[in-house]
């Protein structure tokens, strides 16, 4: 009603505290891009469109670019169908004990820092003669696979890891949208005739819709922002720049090369590319239905 | 460390440098001596990981109020501080010193307008020397490689093959730091050079060719190493991996001894043993960078008495003391001479020998220039260029925009 | 009617080996980090293919725990986790409870505004949040971690989430009842919002407690530091300590997982309502 | 304890909306007043208005004698009861009781005396430590009465309290909330769009229709003597009958049948001579006895039924006088089946006539 | 299309809980079967035991003589409306229905016939394109049956399907159920647990508690002879009103009061002269009219109104006689009010006697 005093106290520190630490880092970076920026310097050149011109004839911007948007894509359509896969598993058992055990199991790797996973994996578990991968895949009676130092191995390594690490949280965001659906349709449609994948198919994954739009989402602009299994778990940007991604990119040469400015562009245009995708994720999976 | 009294009028100096068990030992000593003789000066020590330090210093400097005194340097980042008048310059009567009686190798980044930024600890020799399995070359009845020749021969003799697998790699040279200086050291001993007057690169020329072939040719021809050191996915380093038995030969710094002999518990004589490199061509001649150094922040209120502990370095005797403390190569010539250098450090013998022979590599982002040059020489034995002269005419591009924007 | 039951189970049984099968895959990395964590760091490097240590010992632990200050850093990630956490709780729901329950102007434009923070890579901010941390005199001090995130935007989504479900009808009763907007808040919205609060509590926990970068560029001092910084101090400039790093990994790891096991039902009871609505 | 005053009192959503128009009503101290009219009337809106819930677009709000308008709800010393009820859920049913007191700072024992009264008299005394989740409906339903009683608050509002119940809990609830009523005789204002609801409790009852007041009367007035075609449609269950006719030579008129018109009924007409009206008779004034039958021969038909429906002591059948869909009340003992023809009687004492493009009543207007 | 037989029934789930007891009951093609009784006495998990929802415990079920107690549900062929309909929110109302249909894979251009018949049956062709949460809640109950009508299936079975719906709207869905049952012929199973629906849906009713079948009979013979005190309590609305006393010397005695029986029920009761019983009477058994009273003289009593409900036509009067509280519904022209005391008749030909012990009743068993 008329009290819009209480809003105005709780929002307007709360934009403040918004406008200092997030929309003004925000503005300085999209400034710093159009400068040769070094802030040991006092004075910094305006240079205009300069930085962004030089993107597009820089190779290794072209290079973590693309690594950039085949991890996300590959990783995210792995984590969803296979989480979701697992979720519906794990709710087949109507013992609550055995559904959280193995939800626990699944979630334990997000507990971890995941540079202190990546330190894990890329020192103990990668590597080609000492690695548990290639002790198992050798026990196994399987050649050794040179997981982090061939060039067309490096992404499909990450992309396991990154899986690993990261999928509990979606197994468990799955398992409760599963126990959402009211049982009533599984119900109805399997007095309509249809077997378990049907019902899997028309109903689990239509009805799955918000968790699901909500579920990417967040995948989607994690996976962007992953960093530190790429700085951790790989030697410099990999065997020929198979591990150079975006956010290694922009670390490396803000604080390596110290070309803030071009760093500066660099993260622009990681930020356009996020947002970007999410906009149209969020069309494409507006949701017009509810329970 | 001596109880920082509020109180007092002591100077209160802080020190950043990176973690290292037998350096930051040997920092402490060199203090206690200074504050000994300095009563007015305390200094206290921060010590952080490695491959936090160098993004440490530079939002350090970044920072008005925050940051250190005196910071442990690695003399390349000078290129990219002194310029920004983040560093306070060495005073005159030590720069003289260092100008006159220092190898340029050790200062040459560390200079920017007729002034010196930095005070060089140590030479960091990237070529000259390597370590040997004894074991490995015993088996096998191989000597010491006397010259580019026999270390040919020797690597491949020494090499063992099970299938496509490794069971012992005869000479790792494929690693970070190696493959660019073996590649320009290999060109300079042949009388050639890479960088020209203006500053810009040409590695395509006759003797650049030659020897980049001939790197090549040891992985792919010989096939005494592969290209792991560089592409990542083994656990172990190049020189790890001889400690741990399955290497002969790798080129590398005196600094990978004691890991040998701690880590890997092996006995330095016995089991492995710290050699000369044979030069390529005829002339002794190789590039070297920088190495570490003490610098001092252009914010500080105390550069004074930083400059003080800096002056107390110089000393011979402080300086020798340290550099066998931490087993460095000292970037000090009257210290590398003096005999006693070579009495408390006999494996540092064949690269005391040769470092007059070093040139400073040259002023520029040697990052950068060791990236351009393994992307090349990675791409390049993997059949990724259709001949030698592609390969160095497109290296030369990359590091003509990369280097010089 | 047995024989169908026999099915069932099977089916079943056969569902419970496969996901067992998954679950070994997800629990190993951690048995052979512990593992790892009780040999020395030689007999990582030179015994590669022992599985268990030839020589168990404790080496690394104490290596960590009297070479480091750890429990230095331990006091440090804790009281910014804990403090991160809970101002973001009360930020988060008092905002997510505005944008739900009252309206005003621009209603839709701000909480967009919100969202898209979310969408913000930490790359982008990360050099200028920097300069202004050092502006604000908070470089090297716990607060440069704490003060920033303050507002957290999937925090404020998932509490607006919530109190989307609280009947206006409750809202209305209190406010017949006497209650003012803090009244309310207080005594009515927060504890119909627990299970939102618990999911929330524990995602910020873990993020502030793994938090890497910022650490990384925020801090200067040793005694500063937080825990998945000191992975990094084991790690010298070429000479890895593996075991200390495993050592260091596995007492990180431990108080988080130990929380997460104690707190899972609570968590596992606020996440599933969360942005399924 | 209060009587209320509304004037000339208009809402409007958005600009657009005018969801309440012209609104005036005086309720009198104890009064039970009964909103009622079907879904989106404006019924909740009004109650809302009173409560402070909702601004007032226009008009004035007294609550004895005292301008409301611009009070916020929380000093208007009002207690609503809600539809879903609106129980604190994390409160147990005494705390949810206790709250509003607390915040007023009464008394510990005051509140507590409060609470063990209302409770008595409500029959949850053996529930004031569950919380609500742990309580059915019809308790629930006492619960958040008992959170407005120990209030004590001037004016008691109510939004279809009891829709969410079922059938027999409705109207074993109903008659409880009339006792109450009678016991502690608060000024009452009850929204329902049920009409049993709003006939059995109504001591007034205001009957609305997108926003305006159609009638306003006792429960029997509005019933005998509806103002106008809605309300008659609306007020009685199964609904009035509608017909459409002519009124001719004293007769009324339709398709092939006619019958004549009571005196009375035929001099109060006069205007609708030759005009064409709508007759409005009850179900339950149709009767299919032979007695009634010799009482009025001149309105019997022929009704052939197409759906009976047996409710215990009556039967409702569905059906139609030539081609006019009707509904009668009958008595049960008539054992009456779909697909039969009967002869039905209209109680022509009973008949109601409405103006075809008005809809208002024509014998209500003339009398 | 089929016909279904129950024989001795049973379901325990968890092994404790014995929802179901030995459940027998022949159902006849096209018979309109309603079970009812109070919550929790075992009506929808017997539904669902013959859907295949819920395995049986022990038993046997037939459909057309075949034994289908193994047969998944899917194989069936049963349709089903659900309380919550159970609409696919991700469908429009035309995929809704056509569904089972393309699972069957029923040619296209025979669906599309089917789902436009069925819609025009329930007057929903204009929504064949919404979602159902486009709809209200009539709409969604139209298309939720549309869903089951398309399929042709042999069994309808409907788990309060109404119980979602408003009064108003329930009253219509009601008698539309009822005109579709005659227009489609399917055999139907009906749940719900209020009786009036039970009461005038039914070809037949199973009256059901604690998972008992109570009584098996069209709806007539339920209400007029209800076989147990529970029944008789249970239908009919306001319940039937029960005094405890004595039969003694051809009167039926309580408190202070007594009456003389009539003839045929004294002889009948032969059994329980000098022992206690219950009597019943129904609320609509109880008169005020003088004409009654005459004719029935020796049963009339003195009773104190304490609240009058007014219901159009007539009024319900909760009062007591002697203290024995009872609700008696008697005609809306005699003006009774709160306070009064007036007289009243029983029907003495409509009273009931049950057991005290096993609540049977008595005049039932003998007849
Ligand atoms: N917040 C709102 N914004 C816009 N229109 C509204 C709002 N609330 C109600 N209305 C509209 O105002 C009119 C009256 O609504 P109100 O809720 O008072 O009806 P009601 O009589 O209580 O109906 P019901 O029996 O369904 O509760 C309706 O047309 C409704 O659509
Ligand atoms: N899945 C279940 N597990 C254990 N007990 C159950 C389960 N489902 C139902 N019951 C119990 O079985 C009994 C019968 O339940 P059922 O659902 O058939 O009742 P109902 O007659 O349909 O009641 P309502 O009118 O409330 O729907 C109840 O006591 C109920 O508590
Ligand atoms: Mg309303
Ligand atoms: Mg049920």
């Amino acid at each position: 009603m008329k009290n819009k005093k209480f809003v105005r106290i709780v929002l307007i520190p709360v934009f403040i505290h918004m406008i200092v630490f997030i929309i003004m880092p925000i503005v300085a970076g999209l400034g710093m891009s159009f400068l040769d920026y070094n802030p040991l310097r006092s004075i910094n050149e305006f240079i205009g469109f300069s930085n962004f011109e030089r993107l597009l004839a820089d190779d290794n911007f072209k290079i973590a670019l693309v690594n950039t948007l085949v991890f996300v894509i590959v990783t995210v359509c792995i984590n969803i169908i296979l989480s979701l896969v697992l979720a519906q598993l794990i709710n087949m058992f109507k013992s609550n004990k055995t559904r959280s055990l193995f939800r626990m199991i699944f979630f334990l790797p997000c507990v971890a820092p995941l540079v202190a996973s990546s330190v894990v994996w890329g020192k103990s578990i990668f590597p080609t003669v000492n690695g548990l991968a290639n002790m198992i895949l050798n026990a196994l009676g399987l050649s050794s696979v040179n997981w982090i130092g061939d060039p067309s191995m490096v992404m499909i390594s990450i992309i396991i890891f990154t899986i690993w690490a990261d999928i509990g949280y979606n197994v468990i965001l799955f398992t409760a949208g599963l126990d959402g659906i009211p049982k009533d349709y599984y119900e109805a449609a399997e007095l309509d005739g249809a077997n378990g994948f049907q019902k899997f198919r028309y109903i689990t994954v239509p009805l799955l819709g918000r968790t699901f739009a909500f579920v990417t989402l967040m995948t989607l602009i994690s996976h962007f922002q992953m960093f530190a299994q790429f700085s951790v778990m790989i030697l410099r940007n990999g065997p020929a720049n198979s591990g150079l991604v975006l956010t290694s990119y922009i670390y490396k040469t803000a604080f390596e090369t110290k070309d803030m400015g071009y760093a500066s562009a660099i993260s622009m245009v990681l930020f356009i590319i996020i947002l970007g995708i999410t906009m149209v994720q969020q069309k494409a999976n507006k949701v017009d239905w509810e329970y | 460390q001596g109880s920082s009294d509020e109180n007092s009028d002591k100077t209160v100096l802080t020190f950043w440098g990176h973690q290292n068990e037998a350096w930051n030992k040997a920092y402490e000593e060199m203090a206690a001596k200074f504050e000994a003789e300095n009563e007015d000066i305390e200094i206290k020590f921060e010590f952080f990981p490695y491959d936090q330090f160098e993004s440490k210093v530079q939002t350090s400097l970044l920072s008005q109020e925050g940051g250190a005194d005196i910071y442990e340097l690695w003399g390349g980042w000078g290129i990219d501080f002194a310029p920004t008048g983040a560093l306070a310059p060495i005073n005159d009567t030590l720069t003289k010193e260092i100008l006159d009686g220092y190898y340029e190798p050790t200062y040459g980044s560390l200079m920017f307008e007729e002034k010196l930024y930095g005070f060089p600890l140590e030479f960091n020799i990237e070529y000259g020397g390597m370590i040997i399995n004894d074991n490995i070359l015993e088996e096998k009845s191989i000597s010491v490689p006397q010259n580019w020749e026999e270390l040919r021969t020797a690597a491949k003799n020494a090499t063992v093959k099970d299938g496509d697998t490794f069971v012992t790699k005869g000479f790792d040279f494929v690693n970070w730091d190696s493959v660019t200086y073996m590649f320009t050291s290999m060109i300079m001993s042949q009388g050639g050079s890479y960088q020209n007057e203006d500053g810009t690169f040409t590695f395509n020329t006759e003797e650049g060719r030659k020897a980049f072939q001939e790197l090549t040719d040891m992985v792919v021809k010989d096939g005494v190493t592969d290209l792991s050191g560089l592409t990542g996915g083994e656990g172990l380093e190049g020189y790890q991996q001889l400690f741990a038995g399955t290497t002969a030969m790798v080129p590398r710094g005196p600094w990978t001894i004691s890991e040998g002999e701690l880590s890997f518990e092996l006995k330095y004589g016995e089991d492995f043993d710290y050699v000369s490199l044979p030069f390529y061509g005829e002339t002794k001649s190789f590039a070297a960078e920088t190495g570490w150094s003490l610098a001092v922040n252009g914010n500080s209120k105390k550069s004074d008495a930083a400059m003080r502990f800096l002056e107390f370095f110089a000393q011979e005797e402080n300086l020798l003391e340290f550099n066998v403390a931490c087993a460095q190569i000292p970037a000090s010539k009257e210290v590398a001479q003096d005999p006693e250098f070579i009495k408390k450090m006999p494996y540092a013998e064949p690269l005391v020998k040769i470092l007059d022979d070093g040139h400073f590599v040259g002023y520029f982002n040697t990052d950068t220039f060791k990236e351009k040059i393994n992307e090349v020489f990675t791409e390049y034995a993997t059949g990724g260029y259709a001949s030698v002269d592609d390969a160095l005419m497109d290296l030369d591009k990359k590091l003509n925009s990369a280097i010089n924007k | 009617m047995k024989l169908k039951i026999k099915r069932e189970q099977v089916v079943r049984f056969s569902i419970f080996l496969l996901l067992a099968l998954i679950a070994v895959f997800f629990i190993l990395p951690y048995i052979w980090m512990i593992l790892n964590s009780f040999k020395s760091t030689k007999e990582i490097l030179m015994s590669p293919k022992n599985i268990f240590p030839e020589h168990f010992t404790l080496d690394a632990y104490i290596k960590v725990l009297t070479n480091s200050p750890f429990f230095t850093w331990f006091k440090n990630s804790a009281f910014i986790t804990i403090t991160n956490t809970l101002v973001i709780l009360f930020v988060s729901a008092i905002v997510g409870y505005v944008f739900s329950k009252y309206e005003f102007r621009f209603k839709k434009t701000l909480f967009m505004i919100v969202l898209a923070t979310m969408m913000v890579p930490a790359q982008t901010t990360m050099i200028p949040s920097f300069l202004l941390i050092d502006k604000l005199g908070l470089y090297n001090t716990a607060g440069a971690l704490i003060f920033p995130t303050f507002v957290n935007a999937f925090g404020i989504y998932l509490c607006k989430q919530f109190c989307d479900e609280i009947p206006a009808e409750i809202i209305e009763s209190a406010k017949l009842d006497g209650a003012g907007d803090i009244t309310i808040f207080f005594r009515i919205v927060l504890p119909m919002i627990k299970p939102a609060i618990g999911a929330l509590a524990i995602f910020t926990f873990l993020t502030y407690w793994n938090d890497y970068l910022n650490p990384l560029i925020m801090l200067s001092e040793v005694k500063n530091m937080t825990l998945p910084l000191a992975l990094s101090f084991f790690a010298q400039q070429h000479t890895a300590d593996l075991a200390a790093q495993m050592a260091a990994s596995a007492l990180i790891m431990i108080p988080v997982t130990i929380v997460f096991m104690t707190f899972q039902k609570y968590f596992i009871k606020g996440i599933a309502m969360t942005g399924m609505k | 304890m209060a009587n209320i005053e509304l004037k000339n009192i208009n809402k409007f959503y958005d600009k657009n909306v005018h969801a309440v128009t012209d609104f005036n009503l005086e309720i009198r101290d104890k009064e039970f007043i009964v909103f009622v009219g079907p879904s989106g009337c404006g019924k909740s809106t009004t109650l809302r208005m009173i409560a402070g819930l909702e601004e007032i677009s226009s008009g004035e709000l007294y609550i004895d004698g005292v301008l409301e308008n611009d009070r916020p709800s929380k000093d208007r010393d009002i207690a609503m009861v809600f539809q879903s009820y609106a129980l604190y859920p994390h409160m147990s049913v005494y705390d949810n009781m206790a709250f509003g007191l607390k915040l007023k700072k009464t008394p510990k024992d005051e509140i507590d005396r409060r609470i063990k009264d209302a409770a008595q008299i409500l029959e949850i005394t053996d529930y004031l430590k569950r919380k609500p989740k742990q309580l059915s409906g019809g308790q629930r339903q006492r619960v958040a009465l008992g959170r407005a009683i120990v209030r004590n608050a001037k004016v008691f509002l109510m939004d279809e309290p009891l829709s969410n119940l079922d059938a027999k809990l409705r109207v074993q609830m109903r008659s409880e909330i009339i006792q109450l009523h009678q016991k502690i005789k608060a000024t009452t204002i009850y929204v329902t769009h049920d009409q049993t609801e709003a006939m059995t409790m109504a001591t007034r009852l205001v009957i609305m229709k997108d926003g305006f007041i159609q009638q306003i009367g006792t429960p029997k007035e509005v019933y005998d003597h509806p103002k106008n075609q809605f309300v008659a449609g609306f007020i009685g269950s199964p609904a009035m009958n509608f017909i459409e006719g002519v009124i001719e030579d004293g007769c009324f008129k339709f398709s092939d049948c006619s019958f004549k018109l009571p005196e009375i009924t035929h001099k109060r007409l006069t205007d609708y001579h030759g005009k064409k009206v709508t007759m409005g008779i009850r179900p339950e004034d149709i009767y299919t006895e032979k007695i009634v039958e010799q009482t009025y021969p001149e309105v019997n038909f022929d009704f052939k039924i197409e759906v009976s429906e047996l409710l215990g002591h009556e039967t409702i059948i569905h059906g139609c006088i030539d081609c006019h869909k009707l509904i009668a009340k009958v008595n049960a003992r008539n054992n009456v089946k779909a697909g039969d023809v009967i002869e039905v009687t209209f109680d022509a004492d009973k008949l109601h006539f409405f103006d075809q493009e008005t809809g208002q009543s024509v014998l209500h207007e003339t009398k």
